[in-house]
């Protein structure tokens, strides 16, 4: 009998991951979304920008899955091309600001002392200096593209991250297991790699998939408040915050920017939770 | 049978998920438990113990295992017989605390790291007995003293971090008694206590089973502790019963050649008497005759002073106590010598152990390795490097030691790969090899720990410390956890390793057979202090210092017939080391009374 | 302990120089002239001039920084050149609001989201878990001014129960804060589930239950304060950001809170009023924070501060 | 009789009408402050707290004279000392005071007797009455003034219909004025205006009864008004029109043919509809029809095809690209867009470029030269708050209003317009002043420096029991005579 390898820990959450069949139908219909969002050109039935006067806000029909809007576009085709702005504010934004802010929660609260102090006081500033006035500088001194807000919004999430991160490290600084590990000698860097990142990395993927929703829903934001995305690119949460005069009116508008802010959201969580739970040796 | 049955297992059968089946772990399990009758549970490391005394309380519902089959009758307060295997949760919780109690293996991690120790006792004899708060606490602060916790008071403050691995294990058992059990699971109770503790407990166990009837299910690798307290034994291997039989029939003429091999393993204090080196057990791999491997070479580890100390922190991060765990001990190591630390539970040894490996730091002192002082390395060097290589650690809580989040074999591997001491698959072969050498299977590399039972955690963490052949290994408690035939694999393997690689050990026991067996010479410690230290034929031989002659005394003999029904236990209060915050306990110097022997010569804590 | 108070607080001070400073240069940077702003739409070249002179933005921008560090350590946070109040009373009346309906948010949106959580926790992998993820998802991915829609719509409008909005008696809290904490009662709903999920299988759990324990015990007790330790970072954070003002439902509640002042403050480059908005956030942050360090080291003895 | 609550768009920054330029905040001040002259509802001027008025011959001196009986609310009489010290009170640089430029022309500031005061002017100027009519050329009491110095803004004190009760960041109440000199107004008991900056909760304040009176509400949701008959739509003609400026300095907008083009190529009537939800007419002069002098010109026609030809002939058969400035909200974005929309038929791109309103003025304002600036075209509008052609036109399209002067964004210069709208300034004689205002409105409708678009309606829900109050065409509400039932 040949025994089994030494896996390392990311072989065996991917062969944890591989179980989660839910998760992995999350991730499937994810890359669905961003390949129709990619191939919008191909996919959408009409051009997100072309208008028809004679068709304004239109109910869903044959021809219009989705309906039309106050310029009667086609609210479908909008929603395929606007995938490509809210899916790249969500994964860039969450992707980015999750992944320093890691690195920073990580090395303040491995090191402590000066350094954490440091880091921290760092954190407190950038969140005392509201995103939006950044997200609002960022326009102002950009212009109104999406693609800036990006930054804006993933800079943000930084203090968040870090600070999570931070608190689950200071907690497994103390576990035994890396003491241990400590005496041995290994490095700082495999001792943080190994030992307390994957123990902070639940905290950090629940709440990355659920920043990639809230940082879709940044958009509208912007957009209520005036700073949204440069017309005429499409985007979710841009499409929400216009139609929400038309609410009683005309609701599809609203409708189905919506659903599709939903549906993505909830993909990423059920993608998160398949991941968490992939790195939780203790559920099969 | 006259007396009705308060525990009846018949058949028990429990699996894991394994791969893409399940596992058998315990088959067809039989076991019967009487009222106020002691049933020892013995048997091969991993054999199933533990997994069927949480069968039996349907604690493993809220984990992976699942009982197959089999009935588990139990007689409740009222008399009535019920299957546990088909109660419901809810009247599982019922019965658990007031009528079945357990002890955990795993003190450390079984204790809530955030509750303090007077509040998880308190909360059972709150849910059971309903006294109220003030009442529930004074009555653990009780328990705590019965169990022998010095400064109780203080300690049912204390977090679960602060106490030693001792004290931890007392903690678990005083909960579990504060329910007042009718029926009482004790899965390895005492192999982190020093045997005047242990006594102590023995002796409590003893009379809750004659003040209140309570049936005892003993699980334990000590043949003394059997053969001191069990009515009657159920020998176990790889998930099955393979005999039982009346405490006397079976040590007096086991039938089966597993059972009859456990007990020969039996190491018997006092065996040695007349050998001045340790000798290897009498088990394959044939013995080479004495360990004279102790050679005039510099020691590899020199103790200079060293001293450690806790503080006891408020809330809000106020110093309000301190902890002298180390006072100012001395102590030298040399190439191929073992030198056995003992004394009683929460005197220090595993702080000193720690504070060598900086795993605690030390309020002042040197600790050389190999001339090098490695309190004053700087972090990252090829000098740091080398003594974190050089010298590892069997941590006393072998669980909580090892990531829960790494296989087994990612955590062998380590300590090679930091080191870079081999590359590619030949760390595998070597993992494999370890594992191999501790007796474990192959298998176990994609394992996780708490897929392990206690003494396989153990032996990992054996096989981790061996890894990155070290010079000198600090084994705390290193195998306590396992039965007695692994035990002396075990011994012999570190003792042929000092053979061949001239190997030194630290080995911090509680097990004075054990010591006797391994040690070139015996070191005492007593509330901090080093108190006694010399060869270990004279130390054992003839103790000089008070506690140490104490200690040997309580060692429990592996012999039914000689059961010591009343120990001499001194019930003074227990010395404490928790001191004001500027009240420095004075350390007298060590004199030497013999060829190596020195005793220290003063007053401590009621003893001189 | 004390000391390690005093000490975070003073360590504070330059934290809080240094944001009034990159504040100051910042809200310079962003291009916009407010003493167009102040003039208004058609105004005439004097009266945009007129308009820089009063707010002191003809001078140099070194003096006008003396002038603004110095005026701040006095407690003097000038101007609003929106409003010519003084700012500390411009804020002042816009503090309250926001600390209501923040402490009302908080409130209910710690506890249904903490209670979720750990209900969900509880139930893992069944469907009442499912439920509750698809709720919290639900609250998340509703947008803060199309749910305030919906419910003014339903109760003001149609049913006529609460006020559409302002600030005026518990009932105009109702809804904002329902509105303002669904967000956060997702996030640590979902927060808190995921800790738990992580706390429910060790080992101490375990003697929890062997103790007999009630099961709500061995959750709330043992299980649950263990999982809180992450989940008491974020609400903390959580809190200190709604503190900032919510703007988006301050705006559909016509809720005269900070976020709104903040919004229409950088609208008009009002300076003063962004200065010092920015400073007091700041302030309340490292408040929160050290709250948030403090109370680490209660749920968890093992990491207890020392100062 | 009754209290009424007002839900409007933006909050109140202040009660001093004299340093004030927003409208919502200027029309808030009406429930407590007049002038001593003011616009009907037609913009036609009317005298409130003066008598009559003589000009002189070549329009250099007024003299004024006084309503009598008048009291302020803190009880001291209105007169002509009064009215000197609030007009060198506005005059004097000194004091800051954002309405300064209103009172500009006038040189002296007499008190003739105690209800007679003369303005000694130094030009001629025809238009110095409707300046006196604005809302920031209103009267404070001379009293208020010492007493609260600068905090005048937060205590208002006037001789209006009503009086201050109390202002919080979002609420501003004021009860009825018993002493007010107008028998028997007002009808109202109080009234609360409340700032509503989301319009969808505006409407639902009008909805659920909390408000009797919205302003504005977003033309998609007058449907939803329409549905309940309890409420009502009040449409007003505004004066305030919308336009596309275009930058004349700047190829290719240099040409008059690219810009006729760009007329032509719009489809003013669509605009309306998609933009406005129909609630507006077409532009048909560079003023609003209710302007004083407005002079018909006829509506630019949508002709994609002659837009084309013209484009070719100019040497741009397939268009160019350029670029769309705007305020950003959502009705102007929403019509920069239509614009973009539009213009691309004809093989114009435009990128659409919405301005933050502190970018909006170094991008729009900030060039000091017309060669530095970068505007090309910019949607905007615009509402002269005198309600009078040459603050309608002068600002806009003289060659001396260039940014930062004042807000000619097109960069315009016609020789005939400028010497026109001189004329136009320093005369009072309305035959004269006719003829100027015809000739700029002829030649700048031919030159077209804009894309000329439309002048909105105002629209505003009611609650039907309320009557009387009545919007101007510059936004402003008056209180004195709503009653509700
Ligand atoms: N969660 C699990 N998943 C898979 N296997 C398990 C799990 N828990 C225990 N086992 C296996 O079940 C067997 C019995 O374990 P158990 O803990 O009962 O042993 P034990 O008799 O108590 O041994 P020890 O004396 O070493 O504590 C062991 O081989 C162990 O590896
Ligand atoms: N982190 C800590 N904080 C406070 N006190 C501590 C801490 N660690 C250990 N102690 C105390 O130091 C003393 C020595 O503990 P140590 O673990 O060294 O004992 P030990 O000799 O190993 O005992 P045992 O045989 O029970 O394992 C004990 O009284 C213990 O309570
Ligand atoms: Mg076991
Ligand atoms: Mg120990």
């Amino acid at each position: 009998m040949t025994a089994p390898a030494i896996r390392s820990p990311a072989r065996e959450f991917w062969r944890r991951f591989r179980r989660r069949h839910t998760a992995l139908l999350a991730a499937a219909l994810i890359v669905l979304i961003v390949l129709a969002a990619v191939f919008a050109p191909y996919i959408a039935p009409y051009d997100p920008a072309a208008a028809d006067y004679d068709a304004l806000l239109q109910p869903p029909s044959a021809a219009h899955l989705a309906g039309t809007d106050s310029y009667g576009r086609d609210i479908l085709s909008r929603i395929i091309w606007g995938g490509r702005v809210s899916l790249a504010v969500g994964l860039i934004s969450a992707l980015a600001g999750g992944l320093i802010g890691t690195i920073m929660g990580l090395v303040s609260g491995w090191s402590g002392g000066w350094v954490d102090a440091l880091l921290m006081r760092l954190c407190d500033v950038l969140f005392a200096f509201p995103g939006l006035l950044l997200a609002i500088a960022v326009v102002a001194l950009l212009g109104p593209g999406v693609g800036n807000v990006i930054w804006a919004v993933a800079v943000f999430s930084v203090p968040v991250f870090a600070r999570l991160v931070r608190g689950s490290t200071l907690v497994l600084k103390q576990a035994q297991y890396v003491q241990a590990a400590r005496s041995i000698g290994v490095s700082r860097f495999k001792l943080i790699l190994h030992h307390i990142l994957p123990g902070a990395l639940p905290a950090v993927i629940v709440y990355m998939s659920l920043r990639i929703g809230s940082a879709i829903l940044v958009g509208a934001a912007l957009s209520f408040i005036g700073l949204g995305a440069q017309p005429p690119s499409s985007e979710w949460g841009a499409m929400l915050a216009d139609g929400r005069s038309y609410l009683g009116v005309a609701d599809h508008l609203t409708l189905f920017p919506g659903l599709a802010i939903f549906v993505v959201v909830l993909c990423f969580n059920i993608l998160g939770d398949g991941l968490r739970d992939a790195l939780n040796q203790k559920l099969q | 049978m006259a007396d009705p049955e308060l525990l009846d297992v018949q058949d028990l059968s429990v699996s894991f998920p394994a791969g893409r089946g399940r596992t058998t772990v315990v088959r067809d399990l039989r076991l019967a438990v009487r009222p106020g009758e002691t049933v020892a549970l013995v048997g091969e490391s991993g054999s199933g113990k533990s997994v069927a005394s949480l069968a039996i309380t349907r604690l493993l519902d809220y984990g992976p295992g699942r009982i197959d089959s089999g009935r588990i009758l139990y007689r409740d307060n009222g008399g009535k017989v019920r299957d546990l295997a088909q109660e419901d949760a809810e009247a599982m919780r019922g019965l658990r605390g007031p009528e079945i109690a357990m002890v955990f293996q795993q003190p450390m991690s079984s204790l809530n790291p955030v509750m303090r120790i007077g509040d998880q006792i308190a909360e059972a004899i709150v849910q059971h007995r309903r006294l109220d708060r003030t009442a529930a606490l004074a009555e653990a602060r009780r328990l705590l003293e019965r169990v022998r916790i010095p400064d109780a008071p203080r300690q049912l403050r204390a977090y679960p971090f602060e106490i030693s691995g001792g004290m931890r294990q007392r903690a678990m058992i005083a909960i579990a008694l504060a329910s007042r059990p009718r029926l009482l699971i004790a899965d390895e109770p005492t192999t982190a206590l020093d045997v005047t503790v242990q006594a102590q407990v023995l002796r409590l166990l003893r009379e809750l089973q004659r003040d209140l009837g309570t049936g005892l299910l003993f699980i334990t690798h000590d043949m003394g502790v059997v053969a001191e307290l069990a009515d009657r034994v159920v020998v176990m291997r790889a998930g099955e019963r393979l005999e039982e039989g009346t405490v006397g029939a079976l040590f007096a003429a086991p039938s089966h050649p597993y059972t009859r091999s456990l007990l020969a393993a039996v190491p018997v204090l006092g065996s040695l008497n007349d050998e001045a080196l340790p000798v290897p057990f009498p088990e394959p791999p044939a013995p080479t005759g004495p360990q004279d491997t102790v050679t005039a070479a510099p020691p590899v580890l020199e103790v200079r002073d060293l001293v450690t100390r806790f503080d006891i922190r408020g809330m809000l991060g106020g110093i309000r106590a301190r902890v002298h765990a180390v006072e100012q001990v001395s102590l030298d190591i040399y190439p191929g010598e073992t030198v056995a630390l003992v004394g009683e539970s929460g005197c220090g040894k595993s702080t000193l152990g720690r504070s060598i490996v900086r795993l605690e730091e030390p309020s002042s002192g040197r600790i050389l390795f190999r001339g090098q002082d490695v309190l004053t390395v700087a972090p990252n060097t090829a000098a740091d490097s080398a003594s974190r290589r050089g010298i590892q650690y069997v941590f006393q809580d072998p669980f909580s030691a090892l990531d829960p989040r790494l296989t087994v074999g990612f955590s062998v591997a380590e300590p090679i790969r930091t080191h870079g001491l081999l590359k590619g698959a030949a760390v595998m072969r070597r993992v494999e090899e370890l594992l191999d050498l501790v007796g474990l299977p192959r298998e176990f590399v994609s394992r996780y720990p708490h897929e392990l039972s206690g003494g396989q955690c153990q032996r990992v963490g054996i096989a981790r410390a061996l890894a990155s052949e070290p010079q000198l290994i600090i084994a705390d408690e290193a195998v306590a956890a396992l039965d007695v035939s692994i035990r002396a694999q075990i011994v012999n393997l570190l003792m042929g390793l000092q053979r061949k690689l001239g190997l030194a050990c630290l080995f911090i026991s509680h097990d004075m057979a054990v010591v006797e067996r391994i040690s070139h010479r015996v070191a005492v410690m007593y509330l901090g202090q080093l108190v006694e230290i010399g060869p270990r034929q004279a130390v054992l031989a003839s103790p000089q210092h008070a506690y140490t002659r104490r200690l040997l005394s309580a060692v429990p003999v592996p012999d039914p017939s000689r059961r010591r029904d009343e120990v001499a236990i001194d019930d003074t209060e227990v010395p404490s080391p928790l001191r004001a915050p500027d009240d420095v306990p004075d350390v007298a110097p060590l004199i030497q009374v013999g060829p190596g022997h020195y005793v220290a010569r003063h007053r401590v804590g009621g003893l001189y | 302990m004390l000391a390690f108070f005093l000490k975070r607080l003073i360590g504070a001070v330059p934290v809080l120089f240094a944001v009034s400073l990159f504040v100051f240069g910042f809200v310079r940077l962003l291009p916009g002239d407010p003493a167009r702003l102040v003039a208004g739409a058609d105004a005439t070249e004097q009266e945009v001039a007129s308009a820089r002179e009063a707010l002191g933005l003809d001078r140099p921008i070194s003096e006008q920084y003396l002038r603004y560090a110095g005026a701040t350590l006095r407690g003097d946070f000038g101007i609003s050149s929106r409003t010519h109040e003084p700012v500390i009373e411009v804020i002042g009346a816009r503090f309250l609001p926001t600390l209501w309906l923040t402490l009302a948010a908080m409130g209910w949106a710690t506890l249904t989201g903490g209670l979720l959580g750990v209900w969900a926790g509880v139930k893992r992998g069944r469907w009442q878990d499912q439920a509750a993820m698809l709720a919290a998802i639900g609250g998340l991915s509703f947008p803060g001014f199309w749910l305030g829609l919906l419910l003014i719509d339903l109760f003001s409008v149609h049913l006529g129960w609460l006020p559409t909005g302002g600030f005026d008696g518990w009932r105009s809290l109702l809804m904002p804060s329902f509105t303002l904490g669904v967000g956060v009662a997702a996030v640590l709903a979902r927060f808190t589930r995921s800790a738990f999920v992580d706390v429910a299988g060790e080992d101490y759990v375990r003697t929890a239950r062997s103790k007999g324990l009630t099961e709500r015990r061995v959750i709330w007790r043992h299980a649950a304060r263990n999982a809180l330790i992450p989940v008491v970072t974020l609400t903390g954070l959580e809190f200190g950001t709604l503190l900032g003002g919510a703007i988006v439902v301050e705006t559909v509640f016509a809720w005269p809170g900070l976020g709104r002042l903040l919004v229409d403050s950088i609208a008009f480059r009002d300076y003063p009023v962004i200065q010092a908005l920015i400073l007091l956030l700041s302030a309340e942050f490292v408040l929160i924070n050290l709250v948030v360090d403090l109370l680490y080291g209660v749920l968890n003895p093992a990491i207890r501060l020392r100062s | 009789a009754g209290q009424i609550t007002v839900g409007v768009g933006d909050n109140i920054l202040g009660l001093d009408p004299t340093d004030l330029n927003d409208s919502v905040s200027l029309s808030a001040t009406r429930l407590f402050f007049q002038g001593l002259y003011g616009f009907d509802r037609d913009l036609k001027l009317v005298p409130v707290l003066a008598e009559s008025t003589e000009v002189n011959s070549d329009s250099t001196q007024y003299t004024v004279h006084l309503r009598r009986g008048v009291k302020f609310h803190d009880g001291t009489s209105f007169d002509a000392a009064a009215v000197k010290l609030n007009y060198d009170r506005l005059r004097d640089p000194a004091n800051r005071l954002k309405r300064q430029s209103l009172l500009e022309a006038v040189d002296k500031v007499e008190v003739v007797d105690e209800f007679t005061i003369r303005l000694v002017l130094k030009a001629p100027s025809g238009v110095l009455l409707n300046y006196l009519a604005h809302t920031g050329a209103s009267i404070l009491s001379p009293k208020a003034i010492a007493q609260y110095g600068s905090e005048i803004s937060r205590h208002p004190v006037g001789t209006g219909p009503f009086v201050f009760t109390s202002w919080t960041p979002d609420t501003l109440k004021a009860a009825r004025n018993p002493q007010y000199w107008r028998q028997g107004l007002p009808r109202l008991d109080g009234v609360t205006i409340r700032s509503i900056p989301e319009s969808g909760a505006r409407l639902a304040l009008l909805r659920s009864g909390e408000a009797q009176f919205v302003f504005p509400l977003p033309p998609e949701t007058v449907q939803l008004i329409e549905r309940d008959e309890r409420l009502a739509i009040d449409k007003t003609p505004s004066i305030v029109v919308q336009y596309v400026a275009l930058n004349t300095r700047k190829k290719p907008f240099d040409d008059p043919r690219v810009r006729q083009a760009l007329n032509y190529a719009i489809d003013k009537t669509a605009f309306i509809k998609v933009v406005y939800n129909g609630f507006g007419i077409p532009m048909d002069a560079p003023v609003a029809p209710g302007i004083a002098f407005y002079s018909k010109q006829g509506v630019w026609p949508y002709d994609p095809a002659k837009a084309k030809q013209l484009l070719a002939e100019a040497g741009y058969p397939n268009g160019f690209e350029t670029e769309i400035w705007n305020f950003s909200n959502t009705l102007n974005n929403r019509a920069s867009q239509f614009l973009q929309q539009q213009l691309a038929v004809i093989g114009v791109k435009v990128a659409v470029n919405p301005l933050e309103a502190g970018v909006a003025t170094t991008r729009l304002w900030g060039a000091k030269t017309p060669e530095e600036a970068e505007v090309r075209m910019f949607f905007g509008s615009w509402a002269p708050s005198t309600g009078d052609a040459d603050w309608a036109l002068r600002p806009l399209l003289s060659s001396r209003s260039y940014p930062p002067a004042l807000y000619n964004l097109s960069y315009f210069k016609n020789d005939e317009v400028d010497a026109a709208i001189q004329k136009g300034l320093s005369t009072a004689d309305p035959v004269q002043r006719k003829v100027a205002y015809d000739e700029v409105q002829k030649v700048v409708w031919q030159q077209a420096p804009w894309i000329f678009l439309s002048v909105n309606t105002l629209v505003a829900g009611r609650d039907k029991r309320l009557t009387g109050l009545t919007q101007q065409p510059d936004t402003a509400l008056t209180y004195e005579e709503a009653d509700l039932k």
